[in-house]
């Protein structure tokens, strides 16, 4: 029940353990890859989210024409939906993720927070109540310090946080941030807690058999951020000791096991400076930076998430469960970093996909997709595996450099600027790293000019050609003649003779 | 037999000029005032790209067309480039509709025969007057000026062939022409 | 100093290593992968590898011209060719592989045969010097008991053998085999040993650092083969208990220990039914194979070549490496299982690559590539990994299904024909397995309907678009029209509006 | 208003009838004697291959031209199927060069006027005789007896738009013929 690259990954999940799988699609997807790998396919609505991938009932629908057995809800949309959940299994059907209750319970920050504090996982200083008296914020503020973060209790995704420096700003702040978390979540209650400066964001992947039985998958580094969102992650961290990664993993272990947590899960940490460790929040589905855990690990959690929900318990013991090498993830979105990360949208006119050792592509475009506007502008993800951090790097550089994409304006560039960053070579990088190190008005490398010769070489040649080709009688740069179809014919002459 | 053609190219903001001259065993190209080589180069990946061999370096340019006008997008080393090339007379037009000042230089588009001269040396022209006639494939194909001016040289003869890229008339633009 | 997949796969290697790569090329390799990849490329020749990869002088010359520093050979060409390593030694560069006694030493049957007997290593009864008179073949035919194999001591690939099931045989077969191999490989020396019937093909990776320092990196089975040559392997065997595995793993370390050997190479074993193992042959050189091994064990066996030649020993230790999952190779052969895998060439006019969980693709081609008749028909392999043998078998029928490609007539359609097979899928297989089940004239399975009606209407469809186009005036189907360039104005209309 | 067109196809030795009915806003195609119902298809992977969804099911169809006789290679579930593709005419039409007894059906080619019938019901007709003339964008196409026979029916009349794979004429072959 979902689209793009994750319906792409699960399809190929459920494929490789000889399941049916059925797709489902609204209007401007009917040619999206996840609809074009599925065995079976239900349109569900126009285009916008709203009307057809987060409508519950048309999703059921589909489920239940098809006589589907079972639904995996990918990330977002609907898969962290408490009522959808009840409602599939009240409908007779597998709902592959947690129950409705641990949905409800993460999903509430304050009651995540009095949860975990009582199962005795870190929290980060502050509140369990919400605040509406400036005055009482004040107080917690004095108490643990300024500066703090006025949080929605309902928030997520960067939205509904505000940092408080000082007691002038208290009263509007408080304002504000309550008046923000009712428009946008419906739900105003606001709490307190301190403000970690350049901090690491540690997630740690855990699996749950719903009776309390938890294992975890050791951490992620996700804090290449940029505006509150993930670009680039790695397993492991290059921030933990050995130490502080039992410590982490084994909180992440208790979280799931407070919570009875069913299926798979991430329990994401703040990492201060200093070493202390916070619980931050758990989300109770499969995440977008999965697949790093898998390179590392040799685990396949769509299949975990499949065996658990069919009954069948963990798959892996903890003790069997090692990190080998090193994983990073970029997330090829169509944005430009030129202009504050600004979507991108349109056709993909040519794509040159990576491929060789340590290289793992999962994808939700093709060649000749149109890339649609009414959704998430993440195209793609590039995962590349190395014996160590460096050579998973170099690799990186290598993967990067044969991976190319016209037609939307794309952040692969983006991703090896990143990777000749200090800070990210030496792994120093915080959530800061991005605001306080990337200019979008000056990053891009000059050309040399070997590739400004090649460039301007290449360009001469193809408009000769383009141009020998228009003087024959052939309008090829006269769209609305463009033929439908690449017949064999028309590709005999390109290439290389 | 060469045919040659000048091109006008724009990429990061800065404009650079390149020749190619192109017979049937072979294409030299120029760039900028570099000396002209015979250029290895094959389109591939089904027509995605092109791999130069420049001076035993190899370079794979992706590039794709996005318009007539010229304007393509091209990557190397996975950084992407957007540029512009178009054939000089195009560009000189460009230059002239858009009031910059535009250059006097009128040069052959295609290879023919100049059937007509116009103008004579130090005779006054205005802008878009007709000053020379080159035929090609029966077909007489009138270059105006592009700017006004005085006309400074005519290089070419009545009926010699020319070739695209070779200059026929120079104007000595009047100032503000 | 190669071409193909394997040149790709190691410039690859160099890339993830941030070494400068040169490529050498014949006449008909110039858009071939490996040259668009590299950083700098030498024409070498005419298209006749007698005439360009397989000139030492030529890739000498090349490789000094661009002030190379090493040679990664590849496999083939002069991969084994001790003149050309000492020569390129001699040049003051490092070849990238064995020394030529090592080379020299397997490349001679018998004398392996000596070597390996004295280092206490298992080898097929029979004689360990060349026999020309029939009457000695005869008695020591007896003393073996037959059938017995009669065989080239400079033979290889499968050439050069000969079966000798009684004595009236053996005299015109002695004859016939010693005629053979004074013909092709210019030296008639012969000699007799058991022939095992049904055996299993299983190897052993290793790598020594030229000391007598070496480890191995555990095993290959590559039983499933055509005309004595590989088409799968897979690692682990499933023919292997622990005890066997470790029995032939140290018996392939002793190998390489017995000659001091460096860099990476192969030792061969024939594994009877009753589950002895006999030395088989040493391949010195990096196998077409390798992969396999690289995935189940983490490794990279490039990069582990370039530090051994570098003098920096070896990458690992034993203690460090260990088998994680399985791991399925299938060779994508431009050939036609239905022509007894008669070899096909030209264009590849379409190509669909498999992504996704647990796939590696090495490849030497890409779409518009023309595919000489030159060369080996190897055109890319396909590398599974799965946690298991089962997932890592049902992955590998999704990516199959994923993998298309149209030009050149090709064997993944028997590939997936081999996964299908009760001998493969529980693993009992043995090198005569493709010969006793495989019925060219009778092995691709009937379509269903369902494929059969959708088949009939996208080919009405696409014949009636195509129509639909040439009666606009456009006459695609007529090569001589077709353009060079694909420019995006013919592409904008194809795809999913 | 659909524009309709039969096909004959060969996959592995089998032939199949398919009748394409396309119109602006949607295409019907039958397959056999089965239904003709709307098919919902696209061009997808940049023209590499056709998405078909049947009643639910989805089949990625990859498909290439190999050249303009209808040979095309296709992929279905990642087996590799030869397949033929032609108009029923142009089967036809290499049925009786075949030497194979051809039909005597000759039915519309384009879509078009009739402007002129040449023979009537019981006429005696010889292979290769025009036997009807039907005009499309002012151009005269004459459609020939494809066997010889006698005229069984004319089921169009002169001023009559016919569509690709209307019935013109209908020839009884004469043994033989």
């Amino acid at each position: 029940a979902n689209r793009g690259e994750i319906a792409v990954r699960v399809i190929q999940g459920l494929k490789d353990m000889g399941i049916a799988t059925v797709a489902v699609y609204s209007e401007v997807d009917r040619c999206a890859l996840h609809v074009l790998m599925a065995d079976e396919a239900v349109p569900i609505g126009p285009a916008p989210a709203s009307e057809s991938y987060l409508v519950a009932d048309k999703v059921l629908a589909a489920a239940q024409q098809t006589g589907a057995d079972a639904i995996h809800p990918g990330y977002g949309f609907l898969s962290e939906n408490g009522p959808f959940s009840q409602a599939v299994e009240a409908a007779g059907m597998v709902f592959i993720g947690p129950t409705a209750e641990s949905m409800d319970l993460m999903g509430d920050k304050l009651s995540a927070r009095r949860k975990m504090r009582a199962a005795g996982v870190p929290v980060v200083p502050g509140t369990d109540e919400a605040v509406t008296d400036p005055a009482v914020a004040i107080t917690i503020a004095e108490d643990i310090g300024y500066p703090v973060l006025l949080k929605a209790s309902a928030g997520g995704g960067g939205k509904g946080m505000r940092v408080v420096r000082e007691p002038a700003e208290m009263a509007s702040s408080l304002r504000q941030t309550m008046g923000e978390a009712g428009a946008s979540f419906g739900n105003d209650a606001i709490f307190v807690e301190k403000y970690i400066e350049n901090p690491k964001h540690i997630e740690v992947q855990v699996l749950g058999d719903g009776t309390g039985e938890a294992i975890h998958l050791f951490e992620r580094e996700c804090s290449v951020q940029r505006r509150h969102q993930k670009v680039i992650e790695e397993s492991p961290s290059p921030s933990l000791s050995p130490q502080l990664r039992q410590q982490i993993c084994e909180a992440a272990v208790q979280t799931a096991q407070a919570i009875n947590y069913r299926g798979a899960g991430t329990v994401e940490f703040i990492l201060a400076p200093d070493g202390d460790f916070y619980f931050l929040e758990m989300n109770t589905r499969l995440q977008v930076e999965h697949p790093v855990t898998e390179m590392v690990t040799g685990t396949d959690l769509v299949r975990a998430m499949v065996l658990i929900a069919q009954g069948e318990g963990l798959c892996y013991r903890q003790e069997d469960l090692q990190q080998r090498g090193w994983a990073l993830e970029f997330r090829l979105y169509a944005e430009d970093p030129s202009r504050n990360f600004a979507p991108s949208i349109g056709k993909i006119h040519s794509l040159t996909i990576p491929l060789g050792p340590g290289i793992r592509l999962d994808t939700g475009i093709y060649e000749g997709f149109d890339v649609p506007i009414h959704y998430d502008p993440m195209l793609a993800k590039l995962i590349v595996w190395g014996e160590d951090r460096d050579q998973a790097i170099a690799r990186s550089v290598r993967a990067l450099r044969e991976f190319t994409l016209h037609g939307p304006v794309h952040n692969l560039p983006f991703h090896q600027w990143v990777l000749a960053q200090p800070a990210f070579r030496d792994g120093s990088y915080t959530t800061d790293f991005i605001g306080q190190c990337f200019d979008s008005s000056n990053w891009l490398p000059p050309l040399d000019e070997s590739q400004t010769e090649a460039l301007v070489t290449a360009a001469s040649l193809f408009e000769a050609m383009r141009r020998a080709e228009t003087t024959n009688g052939r309008h090829l740069s006269c769209p609305d003649r463009a033929p439908n179809w690449r017949l064999n014919a028309r590709r005999r002459m390109t290439g290389n003779r | 037999m060469l045919m040659k053609k000048s091109y006008v190219l724009t990429l990061e903001g800065t404009q650079h000029h390149a020749v190619v001259a192109s017979g049937d065993d072979r294409t030299e190209v120029q760039v900028g005032d570099g000396p002209a080589h015979v250029v290895d180069h094959y389109p591939v990946l089904d027509g995605r790209a092109i791999s130069l061999r420049l001076n035993g370096r190899m370079h794979l340019v992706q590039i794709t067309g996005l318009d007539s006008k010229g304007n393509v997008m091209t990557t190397i080393d996975g950084w992407p480039v957007p540029m512009t090339v178009m054939d000089e007379l195009k560009a000189m037009a460009l230059e002239s509709l858009g009031g910059v000042a535009a250059s006097g230089t009128i040069a052959a588009d295609i290879p023919g025969l100049v059937v007509e001269i116009k103008v004579t040396e130090g005779q006054v022209v205005h802008q878009g007057e007709p000053v020379i006639v080159v035929e090609a494939m029966k077909m007489q194909n009138e270059l105006c000026a592009a700017v006004g001016g005085t006309v400074a040289r005519v290089p070419v003869t009545v009926g010699q062939p020319v070739n695209p890229g070779d200059v026929l008339v120079v104007i000595e633009p009047e100032p503000g022409g």
